[in-house]
C-alpha cells in the first residue's frame, strides 16, 4: 500500500501558514508539529471531554467509521502529547444508527451531563437540523461535519446560530461548483454546448440538501442549467432509469448528494449505459472519497480504469497524497494504528482534524475566561471569531459574525494513484488487488464559495 | 404386544381423564374400544400413539409397553416408527395435497420409502377405488373416499398396531360394511393388530376378536366377541335390543342409566 | 389474558366497588405514592427550584419521553391488546399528530386547540388505514398498517413538502399556557399530566360498553358478531382510538423537541412502540407503565452505562471486534436480546407478572 | 420514438431492468415465503439474514487465512446440530449417520482447506454458515412460541432482526463492501465485472442489460425451478408441504415436524444469503440492506404467502412496477411509494394474494 506517491517525496514542510488569529497576538507552540495557541493556564490532571454521536451503524457508516477511527487515533496522539494544556481529553461517543429518534435521545441525556457539554460534534445534516433550536436553548455550540443549510441558518437564514459547520454548505458547495463548471465547461473540460446539471441523490434531509431555489437561480446565472432532481434509495439495485430520465431531459451532468455506494452506484451505472464519456460525474466533497473509489473498482469504464475514475466535485480541505506536516502526521499515525485502506478517506482525516480543532478551540477559551469559567455559550464566543488551520492547514476555519461554516474550497478530482509510468498502481491488501483512490485538486487555490443560504449574499433574485 | 397397564392421563395438569385403564392387544387380535362419547376412548389412542402432547395432555401413572419397550410420552412421529399408527378420528387429510402424496406421506416413514411404489400398489389393491382417484387433490374427496384414504396412508408405514377411531363416523351403512370387510381383510393378509374405537358396536362386534366397554375414564367390561355379544347391557345399550331382541321403545331410553349394572 | 385477574378474598358488594379503578387499598396507596414520586421528581433536581440534586437532570427528560410514549403505547394496547389487532403503523400515526400540531401552530393556531384538532385529524388517518380489516385481519391486516408506516411519511416528505419541509426537520413553535412558554418544569407537568388524563381516559374507556366490544372481538370475533356486535365498526372505532392517542403523543412529542422530521417516526420506532406493549402486557391497562419504563431507561440509561466498560473488554474477549464497532452494536444487541427474553419467558408481559405478585402476596404464605 | 410520453428506449430499458432486479426480489420473496409455507411465520428478519449471509460470503471470498478455519468449524457445528436434531433418513442405524457426517465433513472440510477456487469455497462456506444461522433462529427463537399469539411471533422475528444486526456490527462494522464475483481479471489484474450487454438503436436509444442482473435473474429462475421440483417431487419437501398444512396430522403420520420446520429455516438462511450476494455483486454490500427486504414484503403478499410460483411472480411485478414507476413519476414514487400501493391494493382486492391458498382469515 505504501507507493511511491504515498511515501510523499515532499515531505519537506511547507512554510505552514501563519495563525492569524483574532485573538490579541498569541504566542505559538509546537504540539505534535502543528502550531496552536500558547496556553496561560496549565491544565494538568484536569480531564476534559468531547461529546459527539452520530450515525455509527446507518446509511451514513461508510463514512462515519473511519471518522470514528480517526477520533481514537488522535486522541491516543494527542493525549500522549500534552492533550489540552495538559489536560487530558476524553471522548463520550454514540450511535444514533441514522435514527432521529436515537438522536433526540441522545441529546437529552447529552445536554443533562454534568458538566454540560462545551461543544457537541456532529456529522449528519438532519441530526444538526433536528437539533438546531435545542442546542441554543441549551447554550451548547455544535461543530458539524456536514454541510446543511437548514441547520445551520434555519429556513430563513435566522438566528440563532449555534452551530459551526466543518465543510462549506452544500448550497454553497453546488454554487461553487456551477460556477467552476460555467468557466471550465469549454475551456478545461472540452465540451461542446453549455452544461446541464441533473441532481441524482439520495432521499433524505442530506441528499436533498443542494437542490434548491437559490441554487438552481445562481447556476443559471452562471451558465448552468439545471434539469431536476432523482431521488433514490441507499438500498436501490439500480439507478439506470433515474440516469436515464434525468438524461432525456437533457443532463450532461450529474451532481450527487450521496455517499459512498451511492455515488459508486451511479457512476457504475454511467458506465452500463455507456455514458461515461458523455455524462460528467460529480458530486458535494463526501463524493470524493475513498470510500466511493474503492467500491467503484467492480466496473471498469473503457478506458481501463474504474468507474469512479474522474469524479469532479468539491475539495475543501487537503488530501491525504498532498505533502504537508497535517498529512505526515495522519499518514503516521493511521499506519501506526494499522488502519484499513478502507479507513484511508476524507473522514479519517476530519475526525483527526476535529481533535486537533476542538484542543485548539478550548485552548483559546481557556486563554479567555479562564479553565472555572469554561461553559458552552464562550466556547460559541470562541467559534465566532475562530480562524484556525486544522492540522496545519488540511482543514482552514475562518468564522466570522455571519460566516458558521467553512467557506474556501477546491474543486477536486476523484481518481486513482499512478506511478512514474502513468500506469494506475496496484496494491494487494489482504490478497485482493485494489488502486488506491486519490483526489487532486483541479484548481490549486482556494477560493470563497458563493453564500447561497436564503437571503445570503450571493443570492439571485 | 401392547400392553396399557393402569394408565391415568391428565390434560392441561388439572383434567384427569383416565382413570387406570389396562387392556392388551395380543398378534394378529382385531380388539374393540367401546363406548358412549366422553368416556376417554380417543384419549386412550391418543396416549398410545403420543398425540396426547399436542392436546397438552400427559400419562401420569401406569404404562403403555409396546413389545417390552415403554412408549408412553414419547413424540408421535417416534411412535409410528415403532410400528403404531394411528388413524386419526375425522379423516383428516392433507388437503392441498393429492392423493397419491397422502399416501406416499404415510411411507416416508417406513424404510426411508424405498419399497413406495411397492407399498402403493398393495393399497389399491385394497382400495381400488384410490388408484383410479390417484392424481384428485384429496380435498375432494368424499367421506368414504377419504376414509380409505387415511387407512391407506396408515398401511403405507407397515404398522403392526393400526389404531382405528371411529372409521365408520358419518358413513353410510354401506360404505362401514365394506371398510369393515377390507379391515378384516387387512388384518389376515398383512398380520397387523387392529385396535378400534368405535361406537357403532354392531359394525364393530362383527370382526373383532375381543372388546372392552369404556365409561368415564374406566374399562367397566370387557371379553371375548362372543361373550360381549352375549352381554345383556351391550345387548341394551349398545346394540340398541331389549331381552327379547327386539327394537326397543324410546320412551324407556330416558332411565337407562339407572340400570346398568356395572355402575360404580 | 385479561386484566381482571383478582385475589381471592377481593370481592365486589357493590356497583361502586365494582367500577373502582384501584380495588385494593394496596393500589390505591401504591399509585397514589407512584405519582406523588413522579409529581416531585423534577423538584429534586439540580434544575429544581430548590438546589436539591437528589435525581439527574437527564432522568427529568427520560421520564418525560417515558410519559409521552405511554401515552402512544396506550393506545396501542387499546388496538392490539383489547381488540387483538397488530398495528405496525402507531409511529407513522404519531408523526401525523405531530405535523399536524405544528403546521397549525405555525399558522398561529394556540397549541390548546391544536392538540386536540391535530389528534382528531390523526385519528381519521388511523381509521382509514384500517379499512382493510374490513376484508381481512391478523397478519394481513399488520401488513396494511406497515404499509402506513411507508405511505405516511413518504406524504410528509413529498407532495406536503411546502407545509412540512419535506425530508428536512421542521421547527416547532414554542406553546404556551396563560401567556408563559411551556418549558423546563412546566413542560415535564404538561407532559405528566397529559399522560395521566390519556390513562384514566383509557382505562375508563375499557369498562364502557365499546371497551367490552374490543374485548369481546379480541376472544372471538365470529361470536361477537353473532352477539350482534358490529365487528367492523367496532374495529374501526379501535383503529380511530388508537391512533387519537398516538396523534396525542405525536404532538406533545413535537412540543417537547421543539423540531420534528419523518425520519423520527420510522418502522423502528413502531416496533419498539411494539415491543414495550408486549413487555408490559398487552391487554393490561397498566401495560404501558411498565413496558415504556423498561425499555426507556434500558435504552437511554443501561445501555449507555455499560457500552464504556463492553468498549474496553469486549475486544479483549473476542479478537475479531473492532471497538468501533462496538458502539453502534451494543444497542440492537441489548434491546434485541432482552425482548427476546422477555417473549420466550414471560410473553404475557410485566402487568401479567405484576397481578401474579400482588395476589401471591395478599394469600402468603399459601401458594394458592 | 416514445411510449406514452417517455422515450421508447428507456421505457423498455426499465421494463428490462425491471424484470432482471425483479428476479433477486423474487428470491428474497421466496426465502420469506419457505418458512412461511413450512411454519406459518412471516420472517421479518429475512433483511437481517440477508445483510449477515451477504458478509458471510464476503469474508468467505476475501482470500483470508482465517476463512477456511471459521468455514470448517461451522461446517463441524452444523452438522454436529443436523445429527442429533434433523436425522432425517428415518430408519438410518447410528453407524450409517456416523459415517455420512464424518464423510459429509470431510468433504466440506476438504473444499475449504484445499481449494484455491474462491467462489467455491466462499459458496459452501457461505451455505453451511447460513444454515446454521437459520437452524439456531428457528431452535432458539421461534420453537418456543409454538402455541403463542400471533403478534409475539411477529414481534419475535423483528427482534431477532435487531440482534442479528447488532451480531453483524459487531463482526464486520458497517463499512461498505464491494462484491466483484461476476467478474474477469483485467489488464491491471483487478476483478472487473463482465461487460453489459449493448443493444443498439432500439426505439430511438441504447438499451443495456446488466450481466451480473441477467446471471442473477438466472440464477433465480434456476433456483425457484429447483424449489418447485423440489416441493413436487421430494420426500422432504413432500413433508415440508404437508407440515405447512397441518403440522399436528403431520406428526401424526410421523414425518419429524420440528426436523422439518428446521430444514425450512436452514434453506431460508442459505436463501438470503443467496439474494444479499447477487445483490451485493451488481451494487454493493451495505448495512441499509434489510430496508431492501422491507420493499419486498409487498411482493410477497402480491404472490400470496405460501405460493412459490406467487413469489418469482410477485417479484418480478414489483419489480417492474418500481421501475416503470420510476421512469414515469421519478424515483420518490416509483421507489418509494409503488410498493406500498400495490400492497394495500393486494389486501383490499384480493388478500390472499394472485396464487395463495384460500384458506385466508377473513372477517
Amino acid at each position: 500500500m505504501r507507493t511511491r506517491l504515498l511515501a510523499f517525496a515532499l515531505v519537506f514542510a511547507l512554510a505552514l501558514v501563519s495563525l492569524s488569529l483574532g485573538q490579541p497576538a498569541p504566542t505559538a507552540f509546537a504540539q505534535g508539529g502543528m502550531m496552536r495557541t500558547e496556553c496561560k493556564e496549565d491544565l494538568t490532571g484536569k480531564t476534559i471531554t468531547l461529546h459527539t454521536f452520530g450515525d455509527l451503524s446507518g446509511p451514513f457508516a461508510p463514512i462515519t467509521q473511519p471518522l470514528a477511527a480517526g477520533f481514537a487515533d488522535a486522541l491516543k496522539y494527542y493525549n500522549a502529547n500534552g492533550g489540552i494544556c495538559g489536560a487530558a481529553i476524553t471522548l463520550q461517543q454514540d450511535d444514533t444508527a441514522g435514527r432521529q429518534e436515537q438522536t433526540q435521545s441522545l441529546y437529552q441525556r447529552y445536554r443533562a451531563f454534568d458538566p454540560k457539554p462545551l461543544m457537541l460534534l456532529l456529522y449528519s445534516s438532519a441530526d444538526a437540523e433536528l437539533l438546531r433550536e435545542q442546542v441554543a436553548d441549551d447554550e451548547i455550540p455544535v461543530f458539524l461535519f456536514a454541510g446543511s443549510t437548514i441547520g445551520l441558518y434555519g429556513e430563513q437564514a435566522d438566528t440563532p446560530g449555534w452551530i459551526f459547520a466543518g465543510i462549506p454548505l452544500y448550497t454553497d458547495q453546488f454554487g461553487a461548483f456551477c460556477r467552476w463548471l460555467g468557466k471550465a465547461w469549454t475551456t478545461d473540460l472540452g465540451r461542446e454546448g453549455s452544461p446541464k446539471v441533473g441532481h441524482l441523490s439520495w432521499e433524505g434531509a442530506f441528499g436533498r440538501s443542494s437542490e434548491t431555489a437559490e441554487t438552481t437561480a445562481y447556476c443559471a446565472a452562471q451558465g448552468v442549467e439545471v434539469v431536476g432532481g432523482e431521488y433514490f434509495l441507499p438500498t436501490a439495485t439500480d439507478v439506470t432509469a433515474q440516469i436515464n430520465n434525468l438524461v432525456s431531459k437533457g443532463a450532461n451532468v450529474l451532481f450527487t448528494t450521496s455517499l459512498a455506494s451511492g455515488t459508486a452506484l451511479i457512476a457504475k451505472d454511467l458506465v452500463t449505459l455507456g455514458l461515461e464519456e458523455e455524462v460528467l460525474l460529480s458530486g458535494v466533497n463526501w463524493a470524493l472519497d475513498s470510500s466511493v473509489g474503492l467500491l467503484g473498482q467492480a466496473t471498469f469504464k473503457p478506458s481501463g480504469l474504474p468507474s469512479t475514475d474522474n469524479i469532479y466535485g468539491i475539495m475543501p480541505y487537503i488530501w491525504w497524497d498532498e505533502p504537508t506536516d497535517g498529512t505526515k502526521l495522519v499518514q503516521e499515525q493511521f499506519t501506526a494504528n494499522q488502519r484499513p485502506l478502507t479507513a484511508r478517506g476524507i473522514s479519517y482525516l476530519a475526525g483527526f482534524g476535529a481533535i486537533d480543532t476542538y484542543i485548539e478551540l478550548i485552548t483559546q477559551t481557556v486563554n479567555r475566561v479562564g479553565y472555572d469559567n469554561l461553559s458552552g455559550a464562550e466556547v460559541k464566543k470562541t467559534f465566532e471569531t475562530f480562524k484556525y488551520d486544522a492540522l496545519g492547514g488540511v482543514f482552514k476555519y475562518n468564522f466570522a459574525e455571519n460566516v458558521r461554516a467553512q467557506n474556501s474550497a477546491r474543486i477536486g478530482r476523484l481518481t486513482y494513484a499512478r506511478g512514474a509510468d502513468g500506469m494506475p498502481i496496484v496494491v494487494e491488501v489482504g490478497g485482493n488487488k485494489l488502486l488506491v483512490p486519490v483526489v487532486l485538486p483541479v484548481t490549486t487555490e482556494f477560493e470563497t464559495v458563493p453564500d447561497l443560504k436564503p437571503g445570503g449574499a450571493d443570492v439571485v433574485n | 404386544m401392547l400392553q396399557v397397564q393402569n394408565i391415568e392421563v391428565v390434560y392441561s395438569n388439572v383434567i384427569l381423564v383416565l382413570r387406570g385403564i389396562s387392556f392388551e392387544v395380543k398378534p394378529g387380535q382385531i380388539v374393540a374400544l367401546m363406548g358412549p362419547n366422553g368416556a376417554g376412548k380417543s384419549t386412550t389412542l391418543k396416549a398410545i400413539s403420543g398425540l396426547l402432547r399436542g392436546d397438552n395432555g400427559e400419562v401420569t401413572r401406569g404404562q403403555i409397553v409396546w413389545e417390552d419397550h415403554a412408549i408412553h410420552n414419547r413424540d408421535a412421529d417416534e411412535v409410528v416408527r415403532k410400528g403404531i399408527v394411528q388413524v386419526i378420528e375425522g379423516r383428516p387429510l392433507f388437503r392441498h395435497l393429492s392423493v397419491e402424496e397422502n399416501l406416499s406421506l404415510g411411507g416416508i416413514v417406513y424404510e426411508n420409502g424405498r419399497h413406495i411404489r411397492d407399498d402403493l400398489e398393495r393399497v389399491y389393491t385394497y382400495f381400488p377405488r384410490l388408484r383410479d382417484l390417484r392424481k384428485r387433490t384429496s380435498g375432494y374427496l368424499s367421506g368414504g373416499e377419504g376414509q380409505m384414504l387415511v387407512i391407506g396412508r396408515a398401511l403405507m408405514a407397515h404398522p403392526r398396531l393400526l389404531m382405528l377411531d371411529e372409521p365408520s363416523l358419518g358413513l353410510a351403512p354401506l360404505l362401514v360394511a365394506e371398510i369393515f370387510e377390507i379391515v378384516k381383510e387387512i388384518n389376515r393378509k398383512e398380520a397387523v393388530s387392529i385396535l378400534l374405537v368405535e361406537q357403532n358396536a354392531r359394525a364393530a362386534l362383527s370382526i373383532v376378536h375381543y372388546g372392552y366397554v369404556m365409561e368415564n375414564g374406566r374399562i367397566v367390561l370387557d371379553g371375548s366377541v362372543d361373550q360381549l355379544a352375549a352381554n345383556e347391557d351391550i345387548k341394551e345399550f349398545y346394540l340398541g335390543l331389549t331381552q327379547l331382541g327386539e327394537r326397543k321403545s324410546y320412551r324407556d331410553v330416558k332411565h337407562y342409566k339407572r340400570r346398568k349394572r356395572w355402575l360404580g | 389474558m385479561s386484566a381482571n385477574i383478582r385475589p381471592s378474598g377481593v370481592f365486589d358488594t357493590t356497583y361502586t366497588q365494582e367500577m373502582r379503578i384501584n380495588r385494593t387499598r394496596f393500589d390505591q396507596i401504591l399509585s397514589a405514592g407512584f405519582l406523588g414520586v413522579i409529581l416531585l421528581l423534577p423538584l429534586l433536581s439540580r434544575s429544581g427550584p430548590f438546589g436539591i440534586d437528589l435525581v439527574q437532570p437527564g432522568f427529568i427528560g427520560t421520564v418525560e419521553r417515558i410519559a409521552i410514549l405511554m401515552i402512544a403505547v396506550q393506545g396501542l394496547n387499546l388496538l392490539v391488546g383489547y381488540t387483538g389487532q397488530i398495528t405496525l403503523g402507531q409511529a407513522a400515526f404519531m408523526a401525523v399528530g405531530a405535523y399536524s400540531t405544528a403546521i397549525l401552530m405555525r399558522g398561529g393556531v394556540s397549541f390548546w386547540v391544536a392538540l386536540p384538532l391535530a389528534s382528531l385529524f390523526s385519528g381519521v388517518v388511523g381509521l382509514i388505514f384500517g379499512l382493510p380489516s374490513l376484508r381481512v385481519k391478523g397478519f394481513y391486516l399488520a401488513m396494511a398498517t406497515l404499509a402506513a408506516q411507508f405511505i405516511i411519511p413518504w406524504l410528509l416528505r413529498n407532495p406536503l413538502a411546502p407545509l412540512t419541509n419535506g425530508s428536512s426537520p421542521l421547527p416547532v413553535p414554542r406553546a404556551d399556557l396563560f401567556g408563559q412558554e411551556i418549558s423546563g418544569l412546566s413542560l415535564y407537568y404538561v407532559l405528566i399530566i397529559a399522560c395521566l388524563l390519556a390513562m384514566i381516559v383509557a382505562r375508563n374507556l375499557i369498562r364502557t360498553r365499546t371497551g367490552r366490544a374490543f374485548v369481546s372481538i379480541r376472544d372471538n370475533d365470529v361470536a361477537a358478531e353473532l352477539l350482534g356486535i358490529n365487528v367492523f365498526a367496532y374495529k374501526l372505532r379501535a383503529f380511530f382510538v388508537c391512533a387519537v392517542f398516538a396523534g396525542l403523543a405525536g404532538g406533545l412529542l413535537a412540543i417537547e423537541a421543539r423540531s420534528i422530521s419523518p425520519d423520527r417516526f420510522d418502522l423502528r420506532t413502531s416496533i419498539e412502540l411494539l415491543a414495550m406493549l408486549i413487555i408490559g402486557g398487552a391487554g393490561f391497562s397498566q401495560a404501558p407503565i411498565f413496558g415504556v419504563s423498561v425499555l426507556a431507561i434500558l435504552r437511554e440509561t443501561l445501555i449507555p452505562g455499560i457500552t464504556p466498560t463492553l468498549q474496553e473488554w469486549l475486544p479483549r474477549l473476542l479478537p475479531f471486534v473492532d471497538s468501533v464497532n462496538i458502539n453502534a452494536a451494543i444497542a440492537p444487541l441489548i434491546f434485541g436480546v432482552v425482548i427476546i427474553a422477555f417473549l420466550i419467558i414471560e410473553p404475557r408481559g410485566l402487568a401479567y407478572r405484576w397481578e401474579i405478585f400482588k395476589i401471591s402476596w395478599k394469600l402468603r404464605p399459601f401458594s394458592y | 420514438m416514445d411510449i406514452f410520453g417517455q422515450p421508447g428506449f428507456a421505457v423498455l430499458q426499465g421494463l428490462i431492468t425491471g424484470v432482471l432486479t425483479g428476479g433477486i426480489y423474487a428470491l428474497i420473496a421466496l426465502g420469506i415465503v419457505i418458512i412461511n409455507k413450512a411454519s406459518g411465520v412471516f420472517n421479518f428478519a429475512h433483511g437481517y439474514m440477508m445483510l449477515l449471509g451477504g458478509l458471510l460470503f464476503w469474508t468467505f471470498f476475501q482470500n483470508q487465512q482465517l476463512a477456511p478455519i471459521v468455514a470448517f468449524a461451522l461446517s463441524g457445528a452444523l452438522l454436529a446440530i443436523l445429527s442429533t436434531g434433523v436425522r432425517y433418513p428415518a430408519t438410518w442405524t447410528r453407524g450409517g449417520r456416523v459415517a455420512f457426517i464424518s464423510v459429509a465433513w470431510a468433504a466440506s472440510g476438504f473444499i475449504l482447506l484445499q481449494t484455491d477456487n474462491l467462489l467455491l469455497r466462499a459458496i459452501v462456506g457461505t451455505a453451511l454458515g447460513t444454515a446454521l444461522l437459520g437452524l439456531l433462529i428457528e431452535r432458539l427463537t421461534i420453537r418456543p412460541l409454538i402455541s403463542q399469539p400471533l403478534f409475539t411471533t411477529v414481534m419475535m422475528t423483528l427482534v431477532v432482526g435487531e440482534v442479528l444486526l447488532g451480531v453483524t456490527q459487531l463482526t464486520w462494522g458497517s463499512v461498505e463492501r464491494s462484491l466483484p464475483i461476476f467478474a474477469t481479471t483485467n489488464a491491471l489484474g483487478l476483478p472487473q465485472a463482465y461487460p453489459p450487454i449493448r443493444i443498439r438503436d432500439v426505439l430511438g436509444g441504447t438499451v443495456v442489460i446488466k450481466t451480473e442482473l441477467l446471471i442473477a435473474f438466472g440464477i433465480a429462475v434456476a433456483a425457484f425451478t429447483g424449489f418447485v421440483l423440489f416441493f413436487r417431487y421430494t420426500r422432504l419437501g413432500l413433508s415440508m408441504r404437508a407440515t405447512a398444512e397441518n403440522a399436528d396430522l403431520a406428526q401424526a403420520v410421523g414425518l419429524r415436524v420440528r426436523a422439518v420446520l428446521a430444514v425450512a429455516w436452514a434453506i431460508a438462511g442459505v436463501l438470503a444469503a443467496l439474494a444479499a450476494t447477487l445483490h451485493g455483486s451488481s451494487t454493493a454490500l451495505a448495512i441499509t440492506l434489510p430496508g431492501l427486504a422491507l420493499r419486498v414484503f409487498p411482493a410477497v403478499l402480491l404472490g400470496g404467502l405460501e405460493s412459490i410460483g406467487g413469489a418469482f411472480v410477485g417479484g418480478l411485478v414489483i419489480g417492474l412496477a418500481e421501475k416503470l414507476g420510476t421512469v414515469y413519476f421519478g424515483s420518490d414514487v416509483g421507489e418509494q411509494l409503488i410498493p406500498f400501493v400495490v400492497l394495500m391494493i393486494v389486501l383490499v382486492v384480493r388478500p390472499s394474494g394472485l396464487f395463495g391458498e384460500k384458506r385466508i382469515e377473513r372477517v
